[in-house]
């Protein structure tokens, strides 16, 4: 293997970790516990953490509405993240934002956002900052197969090619945007070729696999990082719940997600790593033990943590005008 | 009479309309199979067809301009804006194109479209999902912009919209969807342009419209309570704006509080005060008060949201504030 | 030649009255008789004329700010046209709309329009009406190279090719957006590769030559016609005044300007016409000096007309509130 | 102290605000060689760098979006967008990026950004050239929005603009651009978020701001030789605004015309009305008056551009109709 040992374990937990906090969130939803909404990532967490590990530290990421993997994937803390979700002060964004409006600069995490595409001209700008501050980072921009369809990725990506930045646009091809297959929403069979429009390469990455997504995203990454500009990547991948809390998911066949199912990444990686013998059912079982702990602990925290003070609810609008 | 869910009068009449008129269209994102993201399209794909009921990609500016383009040449298309918070990607094509046609390209040019806005705040859906972005299209010459409070004005002004030759932003409280109310069986509408008292009272004028409307009830119910008699109006179309229905009640109340869920400044209050004070300036006895939600973002957190938007604790004290002034 | 000849000879006329037009504008603007801004399309005659000339009576148009050859060759009268850039009461939008901002229904034009990109997605709601009321007709749809920067335009064509829409994209490429060369906006060097991107075909054209448009868009509007979607056209033409009134044309080189001189649609129709026995040098003539006459009688009758009545600004804002 | 252009006085504060600091860039169409379509930036790019003075595609929203994403990471772009008009297309990145960051991500979000935005009528380029959009923007929390009215102002605002960590929308009045007025070389600011009296008067106030304080002076002075003595206000800043020197005026005059080029409906002069009746009904001894475009878009004929802008005249009547009012 030419990854560190180590590093494959621990970015196995992670995805353990994503996985669990999604699943216990749905039952948190269920239960009553939490309001508002959600966009659980379970069943991409191959592409979070397998193009996250393609960076480095100082690299920046930019997530969308279905950003929980991303975050933690970039090292928040499910703590602070399941504490935003709960709307408590001491989440991320201080319950002011809620799963979709939180971001932690200090981890190079510039935030997940509840427009579909509003994020991909942002994460080019942030590109444009690490060019002309000669940072040496470059920005992993995710967003889904729907967000091709918007007009801010049209003006952003080209932005981004003509102007050589160092970015990394992933698409996380999930079949569907809400109920919208890819099929009706586009007339061509792949996202990757449309990099072609903007004079770009465009791969297509197995979503479910960490090692492709991981493969794939550090060439990518490479190539923005010496200068050769953006990559367009298209993941394909599949999410096990709905679109948000509410779906049903009418629009998918039972034989589709039972296929899907059988390609989990959790699932794939966890045999791969047996297969290699760089893990054991046991050691697996103790990872996936932890993951149940760390979400645990995460809910706790939540619970335990204090509403936001309603006399803070005008603070903070401006930076100059308190 | 029958009662139904605010919700329920929507697609009843979009459905009514539909069976009623081929050139009515609807598009939207997941508004087919789906029945969009509130359900209130359930089964019409099946019933109209998917060449009528057209699922989107997610491109708010450029299927609203494809409406637009739909209503100028022969359709009367009504557009399911998933929240009423993306209508900001939109804001070129209603500004610059539907709200401007008729007046420079003449007489020839009509925009009959519907854009139906789900809006507000009160389901912890944070910033970006829980916006009153009125104030954007009133502030806008050549829209009209449509709020209703009840179910049975749903239907009613719904109808109008849909038969009416301007482009009509049509705002449908979230919260609102899960209320009840009277609503007629079939064909009825109610005229687009006309604010309703929907509470007589003599002490002071409460305007509002969509879900303020409730709330300004249930404010006028409790100060009843306390002998204040308040007048409450819906103003349900917002452009063009019944000054005359507000100005007539002031004229009386001698006092006015102006309630909605978008935040204080640029909002809709500001007009309806600028326009009482200009029409009635001598019948005043106190300064009128705006209710508003807080000038920020709408926050997701409950407590938060709560301390955000107005409620009817908020326009009672507001009416006291006015009593006691003056 | 399978084109009747009288069409031809007619064709070729009106790109004579739009050179006209043109050119007189460019005087009147300079001697201050024409207050606000035009953009001339003096030198993309044959990309306005032909691919009209390839339409049935009652297929649509829609323009952009350049839109002064589109309306002609859709039948506007030079004088309503003049008219409106007087500001007069006569004009085709009475004054109110000026250059960018002016429509005729019953000709099929739908309008010219001072927003970049804007129109392209209300002339695809056109074409869903023509599919929709089934009207057998076509939209052709002009922009310029710059305005397929704008999200307006992948968002609509996208919808165009999903949705199999009666539709001609015709992008008149000519070589900048206002200063911006075509090269600096895009990594693409062809217009048309981007249709790829769509999934629809694109094609490029001489859009210089009156027929090579006629044909190439003659193809897309009975692909369109017969159900079988979009084309993007790109038609390669040239500017031969700055952008608008007030430009300079600083960033084009003389020798770039005198190459497409060269090739002048209005010369090479006549040279062809000429060789082909079509016209002689002296119906050239005749016909030149009858699109002065046009032009003349049309800037008589502006002038001649009556400023708009200031009691009707607020008229007609709605259709159904006045 | 030296007469400038207001064009010039823009140039050169950008000029100076880039050689002072390197993290303040210049996105926009046709800005580098071309200079822009005003020719604010001519010479720049040569200066610069195209690096830092970057020609876009047509793609306002894209690339303010780009300029938000670099602001918020450490550059301090200035973007020019050619026309108001096309803010429309940015107002989603404005509203629901720019605006909410801050208060959504907390702290460590800044967003020091500036979009300047020629504006306004006069010149006869017709409806989607000649807009004045503010309306839009002041009614976003969250937004900074600064409108110069002479040279000396345009550069010490558009120098606080720029060393701001919000973002501010900075319009300029094309008209303007032509005038000369007394502007001091080297740096200055003027603060941002402050109201100036420019003319001090005992009769009535008149609150204006951008172009409309020069008309809103020259109807002042036509009144004076009518011993009509009229306080004038340049509101420079409209969000957020300076609620408390209007009021202050209000309170020794007891009356108020606002007057701004935008159309009437959900203008910045209601929001001005609705805070001076909330903050001094008791000394307003006439109802506010608002002087404002029709509500119609902007026609291109000279006529008609005329009849729909408010100039020095209306006011003056305005003045004149509050003093007879009481
Ligand atoms: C501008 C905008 N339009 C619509 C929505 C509603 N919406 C949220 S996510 C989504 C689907 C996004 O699909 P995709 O980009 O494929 O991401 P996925 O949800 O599949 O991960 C939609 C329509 C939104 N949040 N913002
Ligand atoms: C939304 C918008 N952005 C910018 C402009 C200013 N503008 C008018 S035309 C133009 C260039 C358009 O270039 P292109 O599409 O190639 O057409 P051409 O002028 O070359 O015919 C620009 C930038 C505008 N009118 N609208
Ligand atoms: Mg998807
Ligand atoms: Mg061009």
């Amino acid at each position: 293997m030419k990854y560190d040992h180590d590093e494959i374990i621990e970015h196995y937990r992670l995805m353990l970790v994503i996985r669990r906090f999604e699943d216990v969130l749905d039952q948190l939803f269920g239960e009553g516990v939490i309001v508002g909404t959600s966009h659980f990532c379970a069943g991409q967490e191959a592409c979070a953490v397998g193009a996250v590990a393609a960076l480095r530290p100082s690299d920046l990421v930019s997530s969308n509405h279905r950003g929980h993997g991303h975050f933690l994937a970039k090292g928040g803390e499910p703590r602070r993240l399941m504490a935003e979700l709960f709307g408590k002060a001491t989440g991320y964004a201080g319950g002011r934002g809620g799963s979709q409006h939180m971001a932690e600069f200090s981890l190079g995490f510039l935030g997940t956002h509840g427009i579909t595409g509003g994020m991909i001209p942002v994460a080019t700008g942030a590109a444009l900052s690490q060019k002309l501050l000669n940072t040496g980072n470059v920005v992993l921009c995710f967003f889904g197969d729907g967000a091709t369809g918007s007009g801010a990725f049209h003006e952003a990506v080209n932005m981004g090619a003509i102007w050589e930045l160092p970015i990394v646009y992933f698409c996380e091809n999930n079949l569907y945007a809400m109920s919208m297959p890819v099929a009706e929403a586009f007339k061509v069979t792949s996202i990757a070729e449309r990099a072609a429009a903007y004079g770009l390469p465009g791969v297509v990455v197995d979503g479910n696999d960490y090692f492709a997504v991981r493969e794939a995203t550090g060439e990518a990454a490479e190539h923005a990082r010496s200068a050769h500009g953006p990559t367009l990547v298209e993941a394909h991948t599949y999410r096990h719940y709905g679109h948000s809390k509410s779906d049903d998911c009418g629009y998918r066949s039972a034989e589709e997600e039972a296929a899907w199912r059988a390609r989990d990444p959790l699932k794939l990686m966890r045999e791969r790593l047996i297969a290699e013998g760089s893990l054991t059912e046991a050691a697996a079982e103790a990872l996936a033990q932890e993951a149940e702990q760390i979400i645990a602990d995460a809910i706790e925290f939540a619970r335990n943590s204090p509403d936001p003070d309603p006399e803070t609810l005008c603070d903070g609008v401006f930076a100059d005008f308190d | 009479m029958r009662e139904t869910y605010f919700s329920h009068a929507i697609r009843e009449t979009l459905a009514e309309e539909m069976a009623r008129d081929e050139r009515v269209i609807m598009l939207g994102e997941d508004i087919a199979e789906y029945g969009g993201a509130f359900k209130i399209t359930a089964g019409f794909a099946e019933r109209f067809g998917k060449e009528r009921v057209r699922n989107t990609p997610i491109a708010e500016g450029g299927f609203t301009g494809v409406a637009i383009g739909a209503a100028l040449t022969g359709l009367r298309p009504v557009v399911e804006m998933m929240f009423m918070d993306f209508i900001t990607l939109a804001l070129d094509q209603l500004i610059n194109h539907a709200a401007k046609f008729r007046y420079q390209y003449g007489e020839q040019a009509r925009v009959p479209l519907v854009v139906r806005c789900p809006a507000g705040a009160g389901r912890s859906y944070g910033p970006t999902h829980s916006q009153s972005l009125e104030r954007h299209l009133v502030a806008t010459p050549g829209l009209v912009v449509v709020a209703p409070s009840t179910a049975h004005d749903a239907k009613g002004l719904l109808k109008s919209a849909i038969r009416c030759d301007d482009p009509v932003i049509f705002i449908e409280s979230k919260v609102l969807y899960g209320r009840r109310g009277d609503v007629p069986e079939g064909d009825y509408t109610v005229p687009l342009g006309e604010a309703k008292v929907v509470r007589d009272g003599e002490d002071c004028t409460i305007v509002a419209y969509s879900r303020m409307t409730e709330e300004s009830l249930r404010a006028a119910e409790a100060l009843a309570a306390k002998s204040v008699s308040c007048e409450v109006i819906d103003l349900r179309t917002l452009a063009p704006m019944d000054t005359e229905t507000v100005a007539e009640s002031v004229r009386k109340t001698g006092r006015v509080v102006v309630t909605e869920e978008g935040p204080l400044t640029g909002g809709i209050g500001a007009e309806v005060v600028a326009r009482v004070v200009e029409s009635c300036f001598d019948y005043l006895q106190a300064p009128p008060q705006r209710v508003a939600a807080s000038d920020t973002p709408v926050p997701a957190s409950r407590v938060l949201e709560e301390a955000a938007i107005p409620s009817a604790r908020q326009i009672a004290e507001a009416v006291v504030r006015s009593i006691r002034a003056g």
